[in-house]
């Protein structure tokens, strides 16, 4: 494995995610049994940030788990690189909705813990490439500090870089700015975008806002209510470095009437069932004819 | 924020003087002041059932006595020395017990029933059992005080292996990290705070199954002293036991909270 | 919803304003008049608001949007009564509601929606909306639980009354919490970023009924968020607030016609106010956010 | 009566408990009740109790009697504990047909109510009135301070002195305990509860004395709760304790009579009565504090239906 791949642009260790027919399904003692996926596939191809959008609720997270490792599909399979994948490995690291650093170790600590626990580098090396990363996104002034002293924002970037040393062939990341301050939120996107272009990694994006997926994909799909699966592919080629400029274009407002759409159409579904608005899905349709 | 901000920011002087002339700290002198006038006035027979109190003087003096002779440091010595074996017996074994049983299911089904049924037993109800088992009164003491903590650190200990956040876990499985190496990495030092809370607990139960079993079953010891100051109907002398004994649990919750900031750097920050 | 009958939606008709309150106000004109304020807890200060003053018109719908600790909530709370002011005075309807001597204290008249929600998690839904007329004595138990029936109808909450908060999903809390402000009649509704960390889809939703029931109130709103999509969707005017000390920046009116729909969230005009905005808000939110950083280093 | 057909009787009434939770779970699992019963006689988890079970007693059994080992030999075993608990005619006058075997079950029970109920009466209200008001709290909070860290039973022979005989001495030792639990619980309690629901309700027009009963009160409940059921195990603690030191009749006193007494086999029967009796005393506190607090048992349950 080289230690050189979050250097070079477009090096041969970015993988290939493929999930194919996958289907979920929960049963829990005392309830009916709730399918979260059923025959999902999505390709997302190498070196490209492909955003998941949907609902909450939607299995998005079911499909990020299965494909991360952590849960068992009940059939179908995951494939990195053609090669179907079983468990959790480093190959795919996820970036959790939750922050998932461990409180007790400094956040340099925490970003050569992978490195350092599987012996593949000497405790130097794993720390001049955690000090490169963090420098990056502009926290080289807190490696000492513990996770609990930072802010939000700054947990998330920290576990960017964790995840980032790793130098897996494909990144998860879970809804990693849920309960950030949109502005936060911003800012926290402008570094990630600025982290997959200097690495160039495959990335899988989960999220439930449209704007955060229009700002940071190459290719956006909305998933199904339960139970889940890929409904719409939009490709989404709006010029990068993409800033706020970018929402004047005529292009990102097609785009974005296309998704909503398509993901008001899922919400107005669980909203007729859960509230009874029927009114929903009437205004989404208006919106697509501009 | 900006509060959190601004209080670290003070210099100590102005802060020392904002505190002592706070609410705060004249009300709770204040309080304290009101409780010896109380004690003082209950002593001369002005309230009920405080008569046989002694004033605060009597038993000032009293102290001062004490502490001129050798028994009292030889109590001070001979009580810290049970808690000490009692509490660090059950902290050896208390631990990889619950921690035991968080790790491994077989395990917890196998002790948990059992561990249930002997937990609601007062540990004092083990101080025949354990004059009769043991060869010496000085093991059966401890051996008390063991009951007393051992069963509050493996509650927490257990409690704290099942409540690791998932992700913690997960995210170091997924680098690729062995179950041992998950263990002693991840699992070990997220229980560390549950751990310290047990001891807390623990040190405080500890001190009072002392004192009890001194009293039952004891020759010497603080407990001890302040029932021969009974048995001799020396009033004061109970109060400065108690007293005594009081800044004996104080100190040691002191020393267990230091440790406890010693093996948790990183919740000390605030 | 414009699909809503206008016989549903008179029942959320305010109610004829009560007597005995000194002054009597019919609308909800609030204005902030150089307010500031200094937290000084331990003699080193903070500046949270320095001379920040504007004014709301009755039955307007503002929202105040600004990066986090600009001192929105702060502002929030000194028109709610719970903090008091350092200089500047805010007046309702011409009558003075805080100066810097008065001290201060909520009422019934400006209620406020929390940021986390703050229904009572021990109350059922149908107790938590009775709560203020109730405790106030303006009804008896049994109007109030009537009124707030018919009102939780209107908001499609019709059957979970005897639920406790804690059962309902985060929009529905969110809406009855509304609920349980506006069936006191206040002439200011105060909200502090409520529909903060919803998703998407609910957060939609959540607009919607929010905007339903202003425009069947016609009550003057007083809205913060960080959110400027969800600031010009909602409101008449946007009014952009910089880091501390808090002050406005730059307002702008909303030429939108209402009612809103979500078509106009991909319109040509909308995308434009956004646009105008994002700069003077992206601007405080790098300040905001640098400052934070060096706070925490 | 003989004393294996009440030892069956007993083993019998276990085993129709068990079974009948069986069925609930039967239910929620959608499979007949008698599949249930076997899929748990024959699952992991419940053989694995058994043996748990089993080794313990049979270690007490192979090391106190079968090779009477150094130490253990001086214990009684457990067949002759129990044969004497179940004995009509028992050999040292306590066993479950005798009267004073409830006799010192209903002295121990007595006092430690008395001392729960009145730290709880006591101890809530301070605990409420120190975390509702802030003056309250400056003045009281060193008080407290001030006499907590003395353990309980040291106040034992001062109570013995100062108070009336010894039953009063007991109970308050007992209830000084149980107070200081529930009182720093349910000040942690108040102080848990958010500040917008103080906010909430004072927007709403509560005024000081309906923040008190609608919001502290019910904000603070599982606080409260929690410190009942600490409390509850703590007056067992002291009240064992304070019987053995200073009172006549009740179960630590009975635990120290017949070590004095060399009455081993009573010895037992006191620690397992004190357990039960201590288990079950709990399970009413914590099942009141269900009832109570209705809201927060559906929110647990509930909170699958949020979307």
């Amino acid at each position: 494995m080289g230690n050189n791949g979050s250097k070079n642009g477009h090096g041969q260790d970015k993988g290939e995610l493929v999930i194919e027919n996958v289907t979920r399904v929960f049963r829990l003692p005392g309830a009916p049994s709730c399918t979260a996926l059923q025959e999902c596939s999505l390709t997302v191809e190498r070196g490209k940030l492909t955003v998941l959008v949907g609902p909450s609720g939607c299995g998005k997270s079911t499909l990020a788990n299965i494909a991360a490792g952590y849960d068992h599909p009940d059939s179908g399979r995951v494939l990195i690189d053609g090669r179907p994948v079983t468990g959790s490995g480093r190959d795919r690291i996820m970036v959790f909705q939750e922050t998932a650093l461990w409180p007790w170790m400094t956040v340099l600590k925490n970003a050569t813990f992978g490195p350092t626990m599987l012996g593949e580098m000497s405790r130097s090396d794993a720390e001049d490439k955690a000090m490169v990363l963090l420098e990056k996104v502009g926290l080289k002034d807190f490696k000492d500090k513990y996770p609990a002293q930072l802010s939000g924002g700054m947990q998330r970037r920290a576990e960017l870089c964790r995840a980032l040393v790793m130098n897996p062939k494909v990144m998860i990341l879970d809804e990693p700015f849920r309960g950030l301050d949109v502005m936060t939120r911003e800012l926290m996107q402008e570094y990630l975008l600025k982290l997959f272009q200097q690495t160039g990694l495959t990335m899988l994006f989960i999220t439930s806002e449209i704007e955060e997926a229009l700002f940071l994909a190459d290719r956006i799909m909305v998933m199904t209510n339960l139970p889940g699966t890929v409904k719409t592919t939009v490709e989404t080629d709006l010029p990068r470095p993409r800033d706020y400029q970018v929402l004047a274009t005529e292009r990102y407002r097609q785009i974005k009437s296309q998704v909503m759409e398509s993901l008001y159409e899922e919400g107005a579904k669980i909203f007729q069932r859960l509230d009874g608005i029927q009114d929903l899905l009437g205004n989404c349709q208006a919106s697509s004819q501009p | 924020m900006a509060r959190a901000a601004t209080i670290t920011g003070a210099p100590l002087s102005l802060r020392v003087r904002n505190f002592v002339f706070s609410g705060q700290f004249v009300r709770g002198s204040l309080a304290v002041l009101g409780f010896f006038v109380i004690w003082q006035a209950g002593s001369m027979g002005l309230l009920p059932f405080m008569h046989a109190i002694p004033t605060p003087i009597t038993v000032a003096q009293a102290f001062w006595e004490f502490m001129h002779t050798a028994k009292y440091w030889q109590s001070w010595l001979d009580s810290t020395l049970r808690v000490m074996y009692g509490f660090v017996a059950a902290q050896l074994l208390g631990i990889p017990l619950g921690l035991g049983m968080g790790w491994n299911r077989n395990f917890k089904d196998f002790s948990y029933p059992l561990f249930e049924l002997m937990r609601p037993i007062p540990p004092l109800a083990w101080v025949p059992v354990s004059i009769l088992f043991w060869p010496t009164n000085e093991i059966s003491i401890a051996f008390i005080t063991f009951i007393g903590a051992f069963f509050t650190i493996v509650v927490n200990v257990l409690g704290g292996v099942s409540a690791i956040p998932r992700q913690l876990v997960n995210a170091a499985v997924s680098f690729g990290a062995s179950p041992k190496q998950v263990f002693w990495r991840i699992v070990l030092p997220a229980t560390i705070p549950s751990i310290v809370t047990g001891m807390m607990v623990g040190i405080g139960i500890t001190w009072n199954v002392v004192i009890a079993a001194e009293m039952i079953a004891g020759n010497t010891g603080l407990g001890r002293l302040t029932w021969e100051a009974y048995l001799a109907s020396h009033t004061p002398g109970i109060i400065v036991g108690m007293i005594s004994i009081g800044l004996a649990g104080y100190v040691s919750s002191m020393a267990v909270k230091m440790i406890g900031d010693w093996l948790m750097p990183w919740k000390k920050i605030f | 919803m414009s699909k809503m009958s206008a016989s549903n939606l008179k029942l959320l008709q305010p109610s004829p304003p009560q007597d005995g309150l000194a002054c009597r106000a019919t609308d909800g004109a609030l204005s902030i008049k150089t307010v500031g304020k200094i937290y000084d807890p331990e003699g080193v200060h903070v500046e949270a608001l320095r001379d920040c003053s504007l004014e709301i018109a009755a039955g307007e719908f503002v929202a105040i949007v600004g990066p986090s600790g600009c001192g929105k909530s702060t502002l929030l709370n000194i028109i709610a009564g719970f903090d008091n002011l350092t200089s500047g005075e805010i007046l309702l309807d011409g009558c003075p509601l805080a100066t810097t001597n008065t001290s201060p204290s909520p009422g019934p008249e400006r209620v406020v929606v929390f940021q986390q929600g703050a229904l009572f998690p021990w109350k059922t839904v149908i107790e938590n909306v009775t709560y203020g007329p109730v405790v106030q004595g303006v009804m008896s138990r049994a109007e109030a639980i009537q009124r707030a029936r018919e009102m939780l109808s209107r908001v499609g909450l019709k059957d979970i009354e005897s639920s406790y908060p804690g059962q309902l999903s985060s929009g529905m809390q969110r809406r009855v919490e509304i609920i349980r402000a506006l069936i006191n009649n206040p002439k200011v509704l105060l909200l502090d970023e409520p529909f903060r960390a919803m998703d998407t889809v609910t957060k939609s939703a959540s607009h919607q009924y929010l905007l339903e029931l202003y425009s069947a109130t016609g009550k003057t709103i007083f809205f913060i968020t960080h959110d400027l999509e969800e600031a010009i969707f909602l409101a008449d005017k946007v009014m952009v607030m910089t880091t501390r000390p808090g002050y406005i920046k730059k307002t702008l009116a909303v030429k939108l016609p209402r009612p809103r729909q979500y078509a106009m969230l991909a319109a040509p005009e909308f995308i434009a106010m956004k646009a105008d905005l994002v700069g003077a808000v992206h601007e405080e939110a790098v300040k905001a956010f640098e400052a934070g950083e060096r706070e925490m280093a | 009566m003989n004393p294996y057909f009440v030892l069956g009787l007993l083993v019998a009434a276990i085993l129709a408990v068990g079974a009948w939770q069986q069925k609930k779970k039967a239910a929620l699992y959608e499979l007949s009740w008698g599949v249930q019963i076997f899929k748990t006689l024959t699952g992991r988890h419940f053989l694995l109790q058994l043996a748990g079970f089993a080794v313990f007693i049979a270690f007490w059994q192979l090391t106190v009697k079968t090779f009477s080992l150094p130490w253990f030999n001086r214990l009684p075993g457990p067949w002759e504990c129990l044969m004497e608990w179940l004995s009509p005619d028992p050999a040292y006058g306590i066993s479950i047909y005798t009267e004073d075997y409830y006799k010192h079950i209903l002295f121990s029970t007595y006092r430690a109510t008395t001392a729960f109920l009145l730290a709880t009466l006591l101890g809530v209200p301070l605990g409420l009135l120190m975390g509702w008001s802030r003056k309250f709290y400056q003045y009281s909070f060193p008080l407290v301070e001030l006499i907590r860290p003395i353990p309980p039973l040291a106040w034992v022979p001062l109570a013995i002195l100062v108070l009336p005989g010894d039953e009063p001495a007991v109970i308050f030792v007992t209830f000084l305990v149980a107070f200081f639990v529930t009182t720093l619980n349910t000040l942690l309690g108040v102080e848990s509860i958010d500040e917008s629901y103080f906010r909430a309700a004072r927007c709403l027009g509560a005024d000081k004395q309906r923040l008190l009963l609608d919001v502290v009160l019910p904000g603070a409940m599982p606080f409260i709760f929690t410190g009942l059921q600490i409390s509850m195990g703590a007056a067992w603690f002291s009240l064992v304790a304070g019987e053995m030191i200073a009172a006549q009749f009740g179960l630590g006193f009975l635990i120290w009579d017949s070590y004095s007494l060399i009455q081993y086999p009573v010895i037992i029967i006191g620690m397992i009565t004190l357990g039960i009796i201590g288990w079950a005393s709990s399970a009413v506190v914590r099942s009141i504090g269900r009832k109570l607090m209705a809201w927060r048992e559906r929110e647990l349950y509930g909170s699958g239906q949020s979307g």
